[in-house]
């Protein structure tokens, strides 16, 4: 009995630690001056974790391709003054420091205004995303109502911010470069939203908090119900996480940064800190995007198992995100990249048609929630063929021209 | 009162820069700072979803279509013609403008706004709202949505034209 | 056969320029540009994303090697031929060495032969692993297939440095044998490193010969008929992806590869993917050739006694010596009036004159294909250039 | 099914990164400055004199300046002046040295041809590959005290090699003494004959006397090969 | 495959006014050529390339040579009989013959199909000065492209029928043809420490007088710039 207790209680004042810390600091405030404090010391802890993440992402991204590719990654850069070297950890402040020191040139063709509010706009928005997903039970910035479409609506507004930068660096090169990021960015948006629509479906709400609750619970005592685990779920989690890839520009979709072709793309005229501004903001969406996806598919802070609940949320969130970030990485380190026609036909012939029957699949699957004994296989049966007879189908259709030869041999 | 002003004032200085200005992607850009102004107005009023749901359609899409626009359409910077080549044609303009003013602020006037509803907002759920989008509002919706996919159609056939030039276009298969 | 074909650029140049419209955008790639494999440059015009018309341009590595060749003696000139083709050193060295062998009549004994098969078949495998990580870093990978190409190339290289003294410059072939006579644990080594590498090919072919993305970016690209191929002069795992079965092993039978069992790969349509891996598929056939080479390996001189080193005159007259090297046909014509260097010395490089077809196999395609077909040609410029 | 190839892919690249933890073939980076590389001993860099002994490396330098090396050099990088006396080598017999020697390291391309041609065994192969210098010209002129070596350097840093070069000069050296003694004798023999015929009347001594010096003359020091090797 | 000797007299049969020689090589090798006149040649490259029993197919080598002009000496022994009625007297007379230059190009042609080859054709230019000009194979084997630009790019040799006749390696700007044996190449001489053969000529000449005829290699880093 006392071990539950012992759970329950730890798992408890753990849980509101956070909350609890700022009601210590923020107590004594007044009440209007205690709202906006709060807000500012949310706001504050937020861009600290995520900035914080963001700077170990790139080294963990550099380590890891490393020790993908069988060398060590960067580990020589020691801690400053005591010159302790160990696994590269201070190489981050190394590349801050190197981008705010590095030449900022700004080509004299360029339209100055619009070159520097490029990344500014980018970073704006990427960090806007960021406000409204639920990290823990209680660690929610902002409680909208139609939560999910701040978060797509603020993420729409990059494309805005790419074609400022592609145009503003006067260069044959980024503009050409820019006309395909917003290509990308537009055929890549349909799926990702209609991905999304399935789990709002069957949450009942647009609100991220009520769809992490709708995930919460155990169907037979260890399978938690997180959306991921249904048919439905699955190819709407795969659909969202490809069209993630796409939307950050990652990597089976870098082509808009496509070195071997276009140089750096809308990258090319930006040198020192707005290059690395623009660096931070496709780091932000990124973990914008897999957070999100953890939120909607993943059960967001939801424990796996029950008798795991003691651990706080915020530390599922945490190991959930770390996990579909690293996942980003593994397929950087191995995909080679798609070609702009091929990349676009994927999205319109490929994804939006699986996400639209996703949709019927979603509906029949809420619609059959009352089946139970024999009817649910029947219910997992059908679902299972709305999701796979199509994609063999499309996958068929898309890969018509595209299959393993055998070689004959002259002796 | 004060927050309205404020976005108010910049709505519209926004969107009357871009009239004056010369290049014609500034002043895109700040068309798109304008729409950005009136989803803060239903902010203020306290409708989030009308408000998110502003941004993602006009400051994502349709300003795409607007810059796009613009690319394609640029032959050369010359070609605006900004002076009024004879006065008639400024006099027609002035009336023109007057009218539309005139009948904008009538029905202003005429509207039953009354004194600014100062009691509690109704507090509107996305619930309801898809509620009365699928009831009593459900014939508007189905219009809307069929002339988009008219309009979706029409847009693939006008490009399929192109494709079939394109497919001519491609060499007959290098030996 | 179709006289189209021939004129440089064929009819479809012609046909491509009057279909379109619009006005044409001309991009130079290069001599700076990350994906050209070193200082080559393509004047590339584009109409929206398709190739209209694509110029390569030559000579930023010209270091006129032909002409030191006149100025050096004949010995002279072996270790410059290792800076031809400065991934496959080794059968530079032997082409030359054949070459001067045929003009002198200078015979190699039997142990001389086996060392110099050994050693081009290594050269092959390390040149086919490098190439299929070039290729597959055109294509976007992030350096992962490079990485592991090479790792496996710096064994083989470390092999070449603990036998010649050096890893790429290796110098090592004389005319009548071979300068240093391979120790038992040198053999050793090298058989364990061939018996390791077929495990290498089935995990780099597990990562990329099925990989869907691969296959949609390479197939059907840069497609090349046989009739082209070798009307232009194109040989090497270029000629025999389109399916022309030429390898000089097989029809010049030189050195001592009639005693070994080996088969030769065929291609069926000509294109990246094709070339791609006829590669792979003759890498495994080296291995074979090496397995077999290895376990033949004769005992006797590595030297010809009678050759001479210095004060080496050969009668005065030519000849022409060729190898099937990694890249294609690689040949050494030598003219000889008699004195220590050479009148003529000329090198055919397998890389330039495959570069005759790279116009006709872009156009059309997109400037991504233009660079992976480039990566597929598998150029070193300081052949192509001399 | 589509995607199984791009799994495929994901699952090498997994293999890969856990086996660069423990599996020592998957992880072949060498730290250079701390770890320094293993380097084969067939390994060549820059060509360096060798002599005899560490004290007096000028004075027992093997190489006697026969300029076959500078003729036979591709790039043309060894620049050698002839000395105008003579010094005494291993084996006793003066010999001349080169005054000046000097290798012009920044075109060398250490393709050890003059290694090869050398037919003293004066000139061998260097294992040193940090050579950066900070001036172009003065630094990378190696000179005759720069190149010098001694013969256990050699056998440092070629062990196999080193052995078998003094195992054929002490061959040499060991034959030149059999003929230097056969000659002697002969000559003894030659002179008891002399001797002998000196009783009796002496037509025939001059032309015997003409033929004996070249007798003891000793071993004829190897003539430089006059064809110019490489015609500059 | 057949013969240098039955190849010519089966393309003499063929082509009756072309004048064919047979070119020997002496060395071991024994790759002999086929010398052909201008007016024939293409005609003749295109029979090779199709007729079925040689079936050239791939011309794999193009290669320039430059044959300068050489003084032959030739010694004539003729044994002139003494007025005197006593033997015989040798008497060599030397003539000086000019023999005159000429830029000539080599083709190496194999056969694919059949596996055979080489045949080795051989087309002579007039001299070395104005009468350089060959008729260009292009149009044959589309491998001749590159090679013979880079034939007129190093030796001069003008191709007539070559689509595309411009310098490949050099730069278009380059005036002169450095692979020709009497090139000069500029004099662009950059200090050296040690010159010693071709290399003292240009440094005297660069520096003529203060630094000793070879400066000592320890000197001091040149006074001005070479």
């Amino acid at each position: 009995m006392n071990a539950a207790l012992l759970f329950a209680t730890t798992g408890s004042v753990l849980e509101t630690l956070p909350v609890t810390l700022r009601d210590l600091v923020t107590g004594w405030l007044p009440e209007p001056l205690r709202w906006l404090v709060n807000s500012l010391v949310g706001v504050g802890t937020l861009l600290a974790v995520i900035g914080l993440l963001f700077a170990y992402l790139t080294l963990a991204e550099r380590k890891i391709l490393g020790r993908i590719q069988n060398r060590p990654g960067p580990n020589r850069t020691p801690i400053p003054f005591i010159n302790l070297r160990f696994f590269g950890l201070a190489q981050p402040f190394a590349d801050g420091v190197k981008a705010i020191t590095k030449e900022d040139v700004v080509p004299d063709g360029a339209d100055k205004v619009l070159h520097f509010l490029a990344p500014v706009a980018l970073l704006a928005f990427s960090i806007m995303t960021l406000g409204v997903i639920p990290y823990g039970r209680h660690l929610v910035l902002l409680e909208f109502d139609a939560a999910v479409l701040y978060f797509f609506a603020a993420g729409a507004a990059t494309e805005l911010a790419v074609f400022m930068a592609g145009w503003a660096s006067r260069n044959k090169y980024s503009l050409l470069a820019a006309m395909r990021a917003l290509a990308q960015l537009i055929s890549y948006e349909l799926p990702l939203l209609l991905s999304v629509v399935p789990a709002v479906m069957l949450a009942g709400s647009l609100a991220l908090p009520a769809i992490v609750e709708a995930q919460g619970g155990w169907s037979y005592g260890f399978l938690p119900q997180w959306h991921v685990f249904t048919p439905w779920g699955f190819a709407g989690f795969i659909i969202f996480f490809i069209s993630a890839l796409a939307e950050s520009n990652r990597s089976p979709f870098d082509l808009p940064e496509a070195e071997s072709e276009l140089i750096a793309g809308h990258l090319t005229e930006y040198s020192g800190f707005k290059y690395a501004l623009f660096f931070m903001a496709e780091y932000f969406g990124m973990c914008a995007l897999s957070g999100m996806g953890v939120t909607l598919f993943l059960g967001g802070w939801q424990a796996p198992l029950p008798f795991l609940e003691f651990i706080p949320s915020y530390v599922w969130f945490g190991v959930k995100l770390l996990s579909l970030l690293l996942v980003f990485i593994w397929i950087r380190a191995t995909f080679p990249r798609l070609r702009m026609d091929q990349l676009t036909r994927f999205a319109w012939k490929f994804l939006v048609p699986l996400a639209l029957i996703n949709l019927g699949t979603a509906a029949f699957w809420s619609l059959t929630a009352g089946w139970s004994g024999p009817l649910q296989f029947v219910r997992w049966a059908v679902a299972l063929a709305l999701v796979l007879v199509p994609f063999t189908l499309l996958g068929r259709r898309l890969s018509a021209g595209v299959a393993p030869r055998t070689y004959r041999y002259a002796t | 009162m004060i927050p309205l002003l404020l976005i108010a004032g910049l709505t519209l200085a926004t969107a009357a820069v871009a009239l004056a200005l010369r290049n014609l992607i500034h002043s895109a850009l700040l068309l798109i700072a304008s729409w950005a102004g009136i989803a803060a107005f239903y902010l203020w009023a306290g409708a989030e979803f009308v408000a998110f749901a502003q941004v993602l359609v006009y400051v994502g899409a349709v300003s795409m279509v607007v810059l796009f626009a613009v690319l394609l359409t640029r032959r050369s910077r010359d070609d605006i013609s900004v002076a009024i080549d004879s006065p008639a044609r400024g006099i027609a303009a002035l009336l023109t403008g007057g009218a539309v003013l005139g009948v904008l602020f009538g029905a202003v006037i005429s509207s039953p706004l009354g004194a600014p509803a100062a009691g509690a907002r109704p507090s509107l759920s996305v619930k309801e709202l898809g509620l009365q989008l699928m009831g009593p509002h459900a014939a508007a919706l189905l219009i809307v949505g069929v002339l988009l996919t008219v309009a979706l159609l029409g847009a693939v056939v006008i490009a399929a034209g192109d494709r079939t030039d394109a497919a001519e276009r491609k060499p007959e298969g290098n030996p | 056969m179709n006289p189209e074909l021939l004129t440089p650029g064929g009819a479809n140049v012609r046909a491509v320029h009057d279909a379109f419209h619009g006005d044409l955008l001309e991009v130079s790639m290069g001599p700076h540009h990350p994906s050209t494999h070193g200082v080559f440059r393509m004047i590339v015009t584009l109409d929206g994303e398709r190739i209209v018309k694509l110029k390569p341009v030559f000579g930023y590595l010209h270091r006129n090697h032909e002409k030191l060749g006149e100025t050096v003696s004949y010995l002279g000139s072996m270790p410059y031929t290792d800076r031809l083709d400065y991934l496959s050193a080794m059968t530079n060295n032997w082409a030359y060495a054949i070459a001067v062998e045929k003009l002198a009549g200078q015979p190699v004994p039997e142990r001389a032969e086996y060392v110099r098969v050994i050693l081009a078949e290594l050269t092959r495998l390390l040149n086919h692993t490098c190439l299929a990580g070039f290729l597959m870093q055109d294509c976007g990978c992030s350096g992962t297939p490079l990485m592991y190409a090479f790792r496996e190339r710096e064994k083989i290289l470390d092999l070449f440095e603990s036998l010649s003294g050096s890893r790429m410059m290796c110098n090592y072939q004389r005319f009548g044998g071979c300068r240093v006579d391979p120790t038992p644990a040198w053999v050793d080594a090298t058989r364990t490193l061939v018996g390791n590498y077929g495990a290498f090919l089935d995990e780099f072919e597990a990562l990329l010969t099925g990989n869907e993305i691969i296959m949609a970016r390479t197939q059907g690209v840069g497609v090349l008929s046989a009739a082209l191929a070798i009307n232009a002069g194109v040989t090497g795992p270029m000629l025999r992806a389109t399916g022309v079965a030429s390898d000089l092993r097989k029809s010049d039978a030189y050195g001592v590869y009639p005693r070994f069992q080996f088969r030769v790969p065929l291609g069926a349509h000509g294109d990246v993917y094709d070339r791609y891996m006829v590669r792979v598929l003759e890498m495994r056939e080296s291995i074979r050739i090496l397995e077999q080479a290895l376990a033949g390996l004769p005992g006797g001189p590595i030297m010809d006694p009678k050759a001479k080193l210095r004060g080496f005159r050969p009668k005065a007259g030519e000849a022409y010596g060729r190898i099937e090297g990694p890249k294609g046909e690689i040949g050494f014509y030598l003219v000889s009036d008699g004195g220590p260097n050479p009148l003529r010395y000329r090198v055919r490089p397998p890389s330039f004159i495959n570069l005759t077809v790279l116009e006709d196999m872009c156009l059309g395609q997109t400037v991504a294909d233009a660079v992976i077909i480039l990566g597929s040609v598998d150029i070193v410029l300081g052949e192509v250039d001399r | 099914m589509l995607g199984s190839g791009l799994l495929q892919g994901l699952a090498v690249t997994a293999k890969n990164f856990v086996g660069s933890f423990h599996d020592p073939a998957r992880y072949t980076t060498v730290e250079y400055p701390e770890v320094k590389p293993a380097l084969p001993e067939a390994y060549r860099n820059f060509p360096f004199l060798v002599s005899e002994n560490a004290t007096d490396p000028m004075g027992t330098l093997r190489c006697v300046a026969c300029q076959i090396c500078e003729k036979e050099c591709p790039p043309q990088c060894i620049y050698i002046e002839k000395s105008k006396d003579k010094k005494p080598d291993a084996a006793g017999k003066p010999q001349i040295y080169p005054a000046i020697f000097a290798i012009d390291t920044s075109v060398c391309m250490s393709c050890q041809i003059c290694v090869e041609v050398c037919p003293f065994d004066a000139i061998k192969m260097d294992q040193v590959f940090e050579i950066a210098t900070t001036t172009r010209f003065e630094a990378l002129l190696l000179n005759r005290e720069q190149l010098a070596k001694p013969n256990s350097y050699y056998h440092g840093i070629h062990p196999t090699e080193a052995a078998e070069v003094d195992a054929r000069l002490a061959a040499d050296r060991k034959a030149a003494e059999e003929k230097a003694q056969a000659a002697a004798a002969a000559k003894a023999a030659a002179a008891a004959a002399a001797a002998a015929k000196a009783a009796s009347p002496a037509p025939k001594a001059p032309d015997e006397s003409r033929r004996s010096p070249q007798g003891e003359g000793g071993p004829p020091t190897p003539k430089p090969q006059s064809e110019r090797g490489a015609v500059s | 495959m057949e013969s240098i000797e039955q190849i010519r007299d089966r393309l003499l049969a063929r082509f009756p006014g072309a004048q064919l020689a047979v070119v020997a090589n002496p060395g071991p090798a024994a790759q002999h050529g086929l010398l052909l006149d201008h007016e024939h040649a293409a005609a003749i490259a295109l029979f090779l390339r199709d007729d079925p029993v040689l079936r050239l197919d791939q011309c794999t080598n193009v290669t320039g040579i430059d044959w300068p002009e050489k003084e032959i000496v030739e010694t004539v022994k003729s044994s002139v009989p003494d007025p005197a009625g006593g033997p015989a007297k040798i008497v060599e007379t030397k003539t000086k013959r000019l023999q005159p230059g000429c830029l000539e190009v080599v083709y190496h042609l194999y056969s694919v199909q059949h596996g055979h080859g080489p045949v080795i054709l051989r087309l002579r230019t007039g001299n070395r000065t104005d009468a350089v000009s060959v008729p260009s194979l292009t149009p044959v084997w589309r491998a001749c492209e590159f090679q013979e630009r880079e034939v007129f790019d190093l030796f001069g040799v003008t191709f007539a029928g070559h689509p595309d006749l411009r310098r490949i390696l050099m730069w278009d700007g380059f005036k002169d043809f450095p692979m020709r044996k009497d090139y000069v190449e500029p004099d662009d001489y950059e200090w050296e420490p040690t010159p010693h053969g071709a290399v003292l000529e240009k440094a005297k000449v660069h520096y003529p007088a203060p630094a000793p005829a070879a400066p000592a290699p320890t000197a001091v880093p040149p006074p001005a710039a070479g």
